[in-house]
């Protein structure tokens, strides 16, 4: 038996309010929807969310949004979820919104104790407001800096009992960087081998930086 | 025109745009329609920028799999030889200039080859996804989009909504008109079968450098 | 048979003297040999190596060095060969030692359109000197901008016929970074499997990366 | 005490700061052999910063993996549960803090926790390869070295040969003494069973900070 299960309560039983928290995922694809199912039990608020998009109402990072347990939310799009832009419009939550392309830096920067990376992305946009601009070879970057959280939600395929992980398809997506940026990485996985079942060449994320398995579905009584 | 036959014939023009062996990113929407008139046999390589590259037709029903899905959330399959990938090396893909083309809609257009297409201030902000970066990043970007939006011009002589991305457009595709973006301006160089280049001119803001005018194949 | 087949003469034809070109390896594991054997043949010159180490006096990039065919080395170390250290102290060849970690960055950030990083790496040490220092949250970086090179020239274990690549074991280092940072991708590979026999999820290199295959060992007569 | 004697010492006693769960890495040299002296069954996990974690044993004679080497080129072995990563994830690893304990070699080591082991102007340059990033990522730095070269003190007021990294250094382990690096200075922790305190003060140019000094387990 794996040293990092955990049922869903104890793994986030630490998480306070006012947390930042990463939670990865596509429109849903790739989310950890057990995790966010005790979020949503155990009443934590004051979030900040970092995610690729706000999900839908019913599913994914929207029903944080939906329950008002975030105070902010960093995300590349929230079109599928009209409450995010409701809540926006409303002066009821921060929203913040950064190109995919330059979130997926930030946090794989964070993860790698980096400062920042260098983007030409958002250059002439409203994004650059209030960043700093750095000509490299006569090209202007806007510098976006490293994110870090205290906790990674991330969903994986499969873990072995180290925490070792593996992704199915278009899953993948934020879980990998998210998993390496945070103090607290507590994985949803389907399932879990025993060490030594996964070949080291097809391991996408080191057991090193997970923190808790827990079971997808899994429901504390 | 309906507006399907506008958007077909849009993407039907653009698919001549696409080459074998080209890497290319089909935007949400009217820009995905392009994938539907690739010659059979194509070897157009389509990247999703959720995390895969080989992006296939979309499954028979019932044989969906939940964790192949394109940008916008749609049940889509992986051709043989497709990699999957995070969205680290997804972004790496396509601001590194490894796209060879990408396909998106726009809002407005303008004469020095700028796009807006992410947001409407205090109406519609859905947030830019990924297409700030790939505006940015691909090696040829070709706009997709109905010439004017409930009769006005979306073809500016400057833009009024926010930037995607400043001057990174190099062709505009709609369904009267194909037009390209120069250093010099905006060079009319097809116009539709069912209209004439006074018409296009006339529904255009943007003032169009018009030399050779081809019609448009469609 | 793939398209991207070529022989070492046929896909190094192109190689111009002056050239910058990426060798994949640390201490010669993952190295192309086959590739190097080749540029040693055609007798290219004046070049630009950036590689991990320079191999051993008679094997990797060491060759290269030992044959004199560059003019400027970026290396994170280049203790196992003497000639380097005989080359640079005599002021023959241009020799740029870079922290590891560094020179990782550098050449993802090359191929991921990036303009550079910031590392706390260097801070400090002689190899801060004539770089930008930028302060974040309090902490100072170095500001390392993004490598690009005119070829890379990598090796894997296993590709498609498309271009797709594994790697084995300690074998990948370098090679998949290199391997997005470079105007043309050679990839010498023990063995080319039919399209479709990988498996998406194993795929570390897409082939749209590859510009060519070479089988190792390989031959022109 | 012989060279070897002495390097089995200090491997010996840094093998006790290495606990179940850690991730570690071993520089070149006298640092690797820290390895040994870890108890049967222990799970700590080495990581190799040319790519994989989970670094075993060497290999039976006969049995060498070519693709299997540690950051030295020495063939090695993958434990069960191991995994492998290109260089730009190593260093993530490396960099990013999530390496508990790097153990490495030093030519000088200071006050202010400062190292020097990877030149010698004029002299030896063979690069920093991954020491740099390793002093700066890893949350705690053990320096693992003999007491004095040539007779001639090692721990320095302050490093005279150019920095690996400023203020980095946690702990220094040598075959006489076991010192703490602390904001105040350095703290002598041990001193071998046959040294004596002013011995290792006489072969120290540092000034030592001396209150309760234990007798080391060697």
């Amino acid at each position: 038996m794996s040293k990092k299960l955990r049922t869903p309560r104890e793994a986030l039983a630490k998480m306070d309010n006012g947390a930042t928290v990463m939670i990865g995922g596509f429109l849903c694809v790739g989310t950890p929807e057990t995790l966010i199912e005790e979020v949503l039990r155990k009443d934590t608020k004051d979030l900040t969310l970092i995610g690729n998009d706000t999900g839908f109402p019913d599913r994914g990072i929207g029903r944080l949004i939906v329950a008002k347990r975030a105070k902010k939310v960093l995300a590349s799009h929230v079109g599928t979820n009209p409450e995010t832009g409701r809540q926006m419009h409303a002066g009821e939550t921060e929203v913040v919104l950064v190109p995919q392309g330059t979130l997926a830096e930030q946090v794989r920067a964070g993860g790698a104790g980096l400062g920042g990376v260098l983007t030409p992305t958002g250059v002439g946009t409203i994004v650059e407001e209030g960043k700093q601009k750095i000509t490299v070879n006569g090209r202007e970057f806007l510098l976006e800096v490293a994110l870090q959280a205290d906790y990674a939600l991330i969903k994986a395929h499969k873990a072995d009992e180290l925490g070792n992980l593996v992704y199915r398809r278009a899953t993948r997506n934020f879980n990998p960087l998210m998993a390496m940026a945070a103090k607290t990485v507590v994985a949803e996985v389907e399932e879990i081998v025993p060490v030594g079942e996964l070949d080291p060449d097809e391991i996408i994320t080191p057991g090193l930086f997970v923190t808790y398995l827990v079971k997808r579905g899994k429901k504390d009584e | 025109m309906s507006k399907d036959f506008a958007r077909e014939r849009i993407a039907r023009r653009i698919a001549h745009e696409l080459q074998d062996g080209m890497v290319v990113n089909l935007g949400i929407g009217l820009p995905t329609w392009v994938a539907n008139y690739l010659p059979s046999g194509s070897e157009v390589l389509l990247q999703s920028e959720n995390g895969f590259v080989g992006l296939g037709p979309a499954p028979l029903p019932g044989q969906e799999d939940p964790d192949v899905t394109n940008a916008g959330g749609q049940p889509v399959t992986i051709v043989p030889g497709g990699a999957c990938f995070d969205s680290a090396m997804s972004f790496a893909i396509i601001r590194g200039g490894h796209v060879d083309v990408t396909v998106l809609g726009a809002l407005e257009v303008d004469e020095e080859g700028n796009l807006a297409n992410w947001m409407v201030p205090g109406k519609m902000v859905p947030g830019m996804g990924g297409a700030m970066d790939l505006t940015v990043g691909a090696r040829r970007v070709i706009v997709a989009m109905e010439h004017t939006a409930k009769g006005k011009p979306k073809i500016l002589k400057k833009c009024t909504l926010p930037l995607t991305a400043r001057q990174q457009v190099d062709l505009i595709v709609t369904e009267l008109a194909v037009i390209e973006v120069t250093p010099q301006g905006l060079v009319l160089k097809e116009v539709a079968p069912d209209t004439t280049v006074a018409e296009v001119v006339a529904q255009t803001e943007a003032t169009l450098i018009i030399n050779t005018v081809k019609v448009m194949e469609v």
